[in-house]
């Protein structure tokens, strides 16, 4: 009995790490398919955030800046959606911008999607959210100075056409976003040092209000702007995204818009609980293993 | 000759580059530009010509020798070929088109649409390897061997606990305590490692300037 | 379930997982992928290296008309150093590709020497430094204390002039302590930013390639 | 009579204190101009103007957002005077400042800002230069060995015995990286023992110059075995510069070539667990090292033995016992010592004193 015993313990212990691989690909894939549901409580910084947007005055809009390329899509792109579902339940004015072109097809993707989820459901003309009245596509220009700068004293001019060529004077959206005094809060999304450049520029000229979404690698960089107080909140990695979406869904619920849309943030983060998990099971069954052999040994 | 005159000149534009930190004066500022924005990067894409002679001359000593698996090889230099006579001819700007065309009705074969539907998901997969070489790594290493393997375990145990929702349901000040492991212990660690490396960059910079440091001339008089 | 119609979707969905069958072993598909990737990430340094640094840097400035004299032949010069890297081909000259490693060489480290003490030594030192401003509260007060030990203690392992003993040999045991629950720290750190990456491509193979999900 | 009380509520005060001076430790052109901040609702933001002396005309420089109190004027001639007025513009009104006093940029020949620096590189230097120079007149300076070195070579008997092939990566950097360096001086060491017992070598590198110098360092290091025959140009070879690219091709010939020992020396990246961990798979011996901070935890747990940070560059000075390196390994231990030591003398001065020791560095 010791010997089988013993045998397990040891090829536990030199065990085909293919085996790991394979535990670790099922415990991802499944729940991005077959989704369980966890409650990510919002952390501070989250909460933060969505606390402003939420009380924002009516006549501020929200501007997201969509600062990240396809590489770090599967971190990000869930912030851009969440927080556009906010702003339209909340009936906020929102401007989307891109400072890098690779952004400009997330950003599209994103408009795309959560438009159609709030046209389809729409009874009425004051439900449905309308390009040019509800929310404004401006593109991607360069260099960022012009832009930064540019947008604090008349948006139209840095932009004088949208991303879909339409020219932006002639946007209704327009006549009261005229610049960042409009602004209730930009947000950039990014995954790089974007944010800092929002700060440096637009911040310390003309004092907008600033929030940024990172991944989570970047996150440790950005905390001490957040307890300074530049960034309102701040939404770091995948379970930042996941914990703005509960925050969103409780709103919609609230407002009677219980849609039950995919939030892919929560999702992935629920792939996330999965995989850390799995990897804390195998360190711990990996120790137990190494120590009955030894023991046994001994 | 041969050695002299290579000393000489990492002595003088070695000593311009610690100057240039100095001085403000606009002729040192101006020839510092210079010296940044053309010579060393106009210098740098000559350099790639090396590499790329020697990846060539690389797989076709390959083919010749009919070394194993040297079909392959063949994929290299034609994907290499193709790539660059698309990206030189085709143009880099999407709105600037060069003198090869690079789109076909709906298809493009332009530089951009190969580096984002080739580059991009080789790149990106390649970095995903990582959460499985992560996982079985941890599995492997983190055993607790002794005290210090025994901290290395730990520490990464409870940062991961932090990360994840399940880490507060097991003590509400876990994430707190995780994020009190990455910004003490693990700052005066890095920053005492930090020391030793930026006093070995200064070392060697010193080196390579004074002519003591000549492993870079390669053997040979 | 709708698969997709776009041939580089279908292009990047068989690399990608060309790459994901070396988790099970090397094999012909990942070897194709492999050459394919090396030979194409070669082109395009090409490319890059052509359109953005050799046409803007070199040709256009000494095409155009507005490029005073002097400014070309200054560039047709460096532009004759860089060509020394060919030497390395002709053995009897071969010397000379010394040369413009020499000037590169000789420029980046003269540049990291001053950097080197004031963007990273000088600022560590100032970081660790304990102020009356350290000790605004006891716990903050109590951390920098902690930062200091463990970063004199993290040094002094790496002090190679004597044998560990006395004084350095118990600081220089804290040391490898501390380094320890560092390396640990960072290593579980960066797990949910890998898994992240897997999770994007797995949203791509599922969502935009196999239209799993949306 | 509504119109005028409309004007009267949007009136807003001119900018007072308007003043313009030479910034200090810069390569001249720029002048700085401040004014007093107003606190208006309605203020969109500030015009800023410049006229040169001798002459009536005023150029509008910029517009800056309403909380600024200050613009950098950078396109100012050298030696040129001028003065500079501040317009506080809102949506329908604005208000005029008064000029500034006349004043002009000038250059300077040194930036007094980086004296601690400039200081920091003389002590330094003069400290290595010391040590450079003992060491070339005192052979037997003491460095303690490192349990790395043991490794190393124990981890090339291995390969030997087995008949199997080296892998040597030194890093993905260029020459100027202190990293790249000291791989390359264990590379020529490493070289010269596969070379007496003639078993495989191969190299590939990330950089087109450190082609270049590897390939050269390896030629010597057959050479001095007494092997040149078994050199042959292949050992060496350039893949591609592109980080994932580069590892792929790695993993590629670790998983074919089946070497018996990796040495994965040098400065790396994000690819570095890649790497590794398909090394360690293989059932290759591995021996890291890097002072690339964020990648050690990773050579940590995925080899058999790491050389840590600054034992990289010990090692590289043991194991080719070149008096210089030693006298630098030298250098950098009193170097760290004074480190140390200042850092106890200002922070003890900081809190006995409660001396402002942070602004002197």
């Amino acid at each position: 009995m010791s010997s089988t015993h013993e045998n397990i313990f040891l090829r536990l212990q030199r065990i085909d790490r293919r085996w790991i691989y394979l535990v670790l690909w099922l415990v991802i894939m499944v729940p991005l398919i077959f989704p369980f549901r966890i409650q990510p409580r919002a952390s501070t910084p989250v909460a933060q955030l969505f606390n402003y947007i939420d009380t924002m005055p009516e006549n501020k809009a929200l501007v997201i800046s969509v600062d990240f390329t396809p590489d770090t899509r599967a971190e990000l792109q869930p912030m851009v959606i969440a927080l556009l579902r906010h702003a339209f339940t909340i009936k906020r004015r929102v401007g989307i911008l891109a400072m890098q072109v690779y952004g400009l097809g997330l950003a599209e993707e994103a408009i795309q999607q959560v438009t159609n989820e709030f046209n389809s459901r729409a009874q009425t003309h004051e439900d449905s959210v309308i390009y040019g009245e509800d929310f404004v596509f401006w593109g991607w220009t360069t260099p960022l100075l012009t832009v930064m700068l540019g947008m604090g004293e008349r948006i139209t001019r840095v932009f004088p056409v949208d991303y879909y060529g339409n020219p932006t004077e002639s946007l209704p959206i327009m006549r009261d976003l005229k610049n960042y005094d409009d602004v209730g809060i930009l947000v950039s999304i990014a995954a790089s040092a974007m944010p800092r450049s929002w700060i440096n520029f637009a911040q310390v000229q003309f004092g907008v209000n600033l929030s940024c979404g990172i991944t989570a690698v970047s996150a440790a960089d950005f905390y001490p702007y957040v307890n300074s107080g530049q960034f309102i909140g701040m939404l770091a990695g995948m379970k930042g995204a996941a914990e703005y979406e509960q925050l969103v869904e409780k709103r919609m619920k609230n407002k009677g818009m219980d849609w039950g849309l995919r939030n892919t943030g929560t999702e992935a983060m629920s792939s996330q609980t999965a995989a850390h998990l799995a990897i804390m099971v195998f360190i711990v069954v990996g120790n137990i293993a190494y120590f009955a052999s030894r023991r046994r040994k001994k | 000759m041969k050695r002299r005159l290579p000393l000489l000149i990492v002595l003088i534009t070695g000593i311009f580059g610690a100057v240039a930190f100095f001085v403000p004066y606009p002729a040192i500022r101006a020839a510092d530009e210079i010296m940044r924005n053309d010579v060393q990067r106009i210098i740098a894409a000559f350099s790639l010509v090396l590499g790329v002679g020697s990846i060539v001359q690389h797989h076709m000593l390959k083919i010749q020798r009919r070394a194993q698996y040297y079909s392959y090889s063949y994929i290299t230099i034609i994907a290499l070929i193709i790539t660059a006579i698309i990206g030189v001819f085709g143009g880099i700007d999407v709105t600037r088109p060069g003198i090869l065309p690079t789109r076909f009705g709906s298809f493009s074969i332009h530089i951009q649409t190969l580096y984002s539907n080739m580059m991009v998901p080789l790149a990106a997969t390649m970095f995903s390897l990582l959460a499985f070489f992560m996982a079985s790594a941890a599995y492997r290493a983190f055993r607790a061997r002794n005290l210090e393997a025994t901290l290395l375990l730990l520490a990464a145990f409870i940062v991961m606990l932090g990360a994840v929702p399940f880490g507060r349901l097991i003590h509400h000040q876990l994430p707190a305590f995780a994020e009190w492991i990455l910004a003490v212990p693990n700052t005066a660690s890095k920053r005492g490692i930090l020391f030793g490396v930026e006093l070995g960059i200064f070392a060697t910079s010193l080196k390579i300037i004074l002519g003591i440091e000549r492993g870079w001339l390669g053997g040979g008089k | 379930m709708t698969l997709s119609t776009d041939p580089w979707i279908w292009i990047a969905a068989i690399l990608t997982l060309a790459i994901f069958s070396f988790l099970y072993r090397e094999n012909p598909f990942y070897r194709f992928a492999e050459h394919l990737y090396v030979g194409i990430a070669n082109g395009y340094a090409i490319t890059f290296y052509w359109h953005r640094i050799l046409v803007p840097s070199l040709f256009d400035r000494v095409g155009s008309s507005s490029t005073p004299l002097s400014t070309k032949i200054w560039l047709i010069a460096i532009a004759i150093i860089g060509a020394l890297y060919f030497t390395r081909f002709i053995p009897r000259i071969s010397w000379l590709v010394r040369i413009p490693i020499a000037i590169v060489l000789g420029y980046a480290s003269g540049a990291s020497i001053p950097r080197a003490v004031s963007g990273e030594i000088i600022r560590q030192m100032k970081a660790t430094i304990i102020t009356r401003a350290s000790f605004a509260n006891w716990q903050s007060g109590l951390w920098a204390v902690i930062i200091l030990i463990g970063v004199i203690a993290t040094i002094s392992y790496f002090f190679f002039s004597t044998e560990r003993r006395g004084l350095l040999k118990p600081l220089s045991y804290a040391g490898i302590i501390f380094i320890m629950i560092g390396f640990g720290a960072s290593f579980g750190y960066t797990v949910m930013a890998r898994i992240s990456l897997f999770i994007g491509r797995l949203q791509f193979l599922l969502g935009d390639w196999l239209g799993f999900i949306k | 009579m509504l119109s005028l009380t409309l004007l009267l509520a949007i009136t807003i005060f001119p900018p007072e204190h308007v003043q313009a001076r030479d910034i200090p430790n810069d390569e001249g052109g720029k002048i700085v101009v401040t004014w007093d901040r107003i606190n208006a609702p309605e203020l969109i933001g500030y015009r800023v103007l410049r006229q040169q002396r001798n002459s009536d005309k005023w150029d509008t420089l910029a517009f800056v957002g309403r909380l600024n109190n200050r613009y950098i004027d950078d396109a100012a001639v050298n030696r040129i005077e001028y003065r500079y007025q501040i317009i506080a513009v809102a949506e329908s009104t604005q208000a005029v400042s008064q000029p500034s006093a006349y004043t002009c940029s000038l250059p300077q020949w040194f930036d007094t800002s980086t004296l601690p620096a400039l200081l920091g590189t003389v002590i330094l230097s003069l400290i290595f230069v010391f040590f450079f120079d003992r060491a070339k007149r005192d052979r037997n300076l003491f460095i303690r060995r490192i349990a790395g070195l043991d490794a190393v070579e124990e981890a090339l008997g291995r390969a030997t015995e087995m008949g199997r092939a080296t892998l040597y990566v030194p890093g993905l950097s260029t020459m100027s990286d202190v990293a790249t360096i000291a791989s390359l001086n264990i590379l020529g060491e490493v070289a010269k023992k596969t070379a007496q017992f003639g078993t495989p070598l191969i190299v590939p590198v990330a950089d087109p110059i450190v082609y270049t110098v590897a390939r050269e360092v390896v030629k010597e290091a057959y050479t001095t075995a007494g092997r040149p025959d078994a050199f042959h140009q292949d050992i060496v070879f350039f893949v591609t510069d592109q980080q994932f690219a580069f590892a792929a091709a790695v993993d590629g010939i670790m998983t074919r070539e089946k070497p018996a020992t990796n040495f994965l020396i040098g400065m790396f990246w994000a690819e570095s667990l890649i790497i590794a961990e398909t090394g360690a798979a293989t059932g290759a011996i591995q021996i890291a090292g890097t002072d690339a901070v964020a990648q050690l935890p990773f050579f940590i747990t995925a080899c058999d033995y790491t050389l840590i940070g600054e034992e990289l560059y010990a090692a590289s000075a043991y194991i080719s016992r070149e008096p210089v390196l030693l006298g630098g390994i030298k250098a950098q231990d009193y170097s760290k010592a004074l480190i140390v030591f200042m850092i106890l003398v200002f922070s003890v001065l900081a809190l006995s004193f409660n001396l402002p020791v942070l602004s002197w560095l």
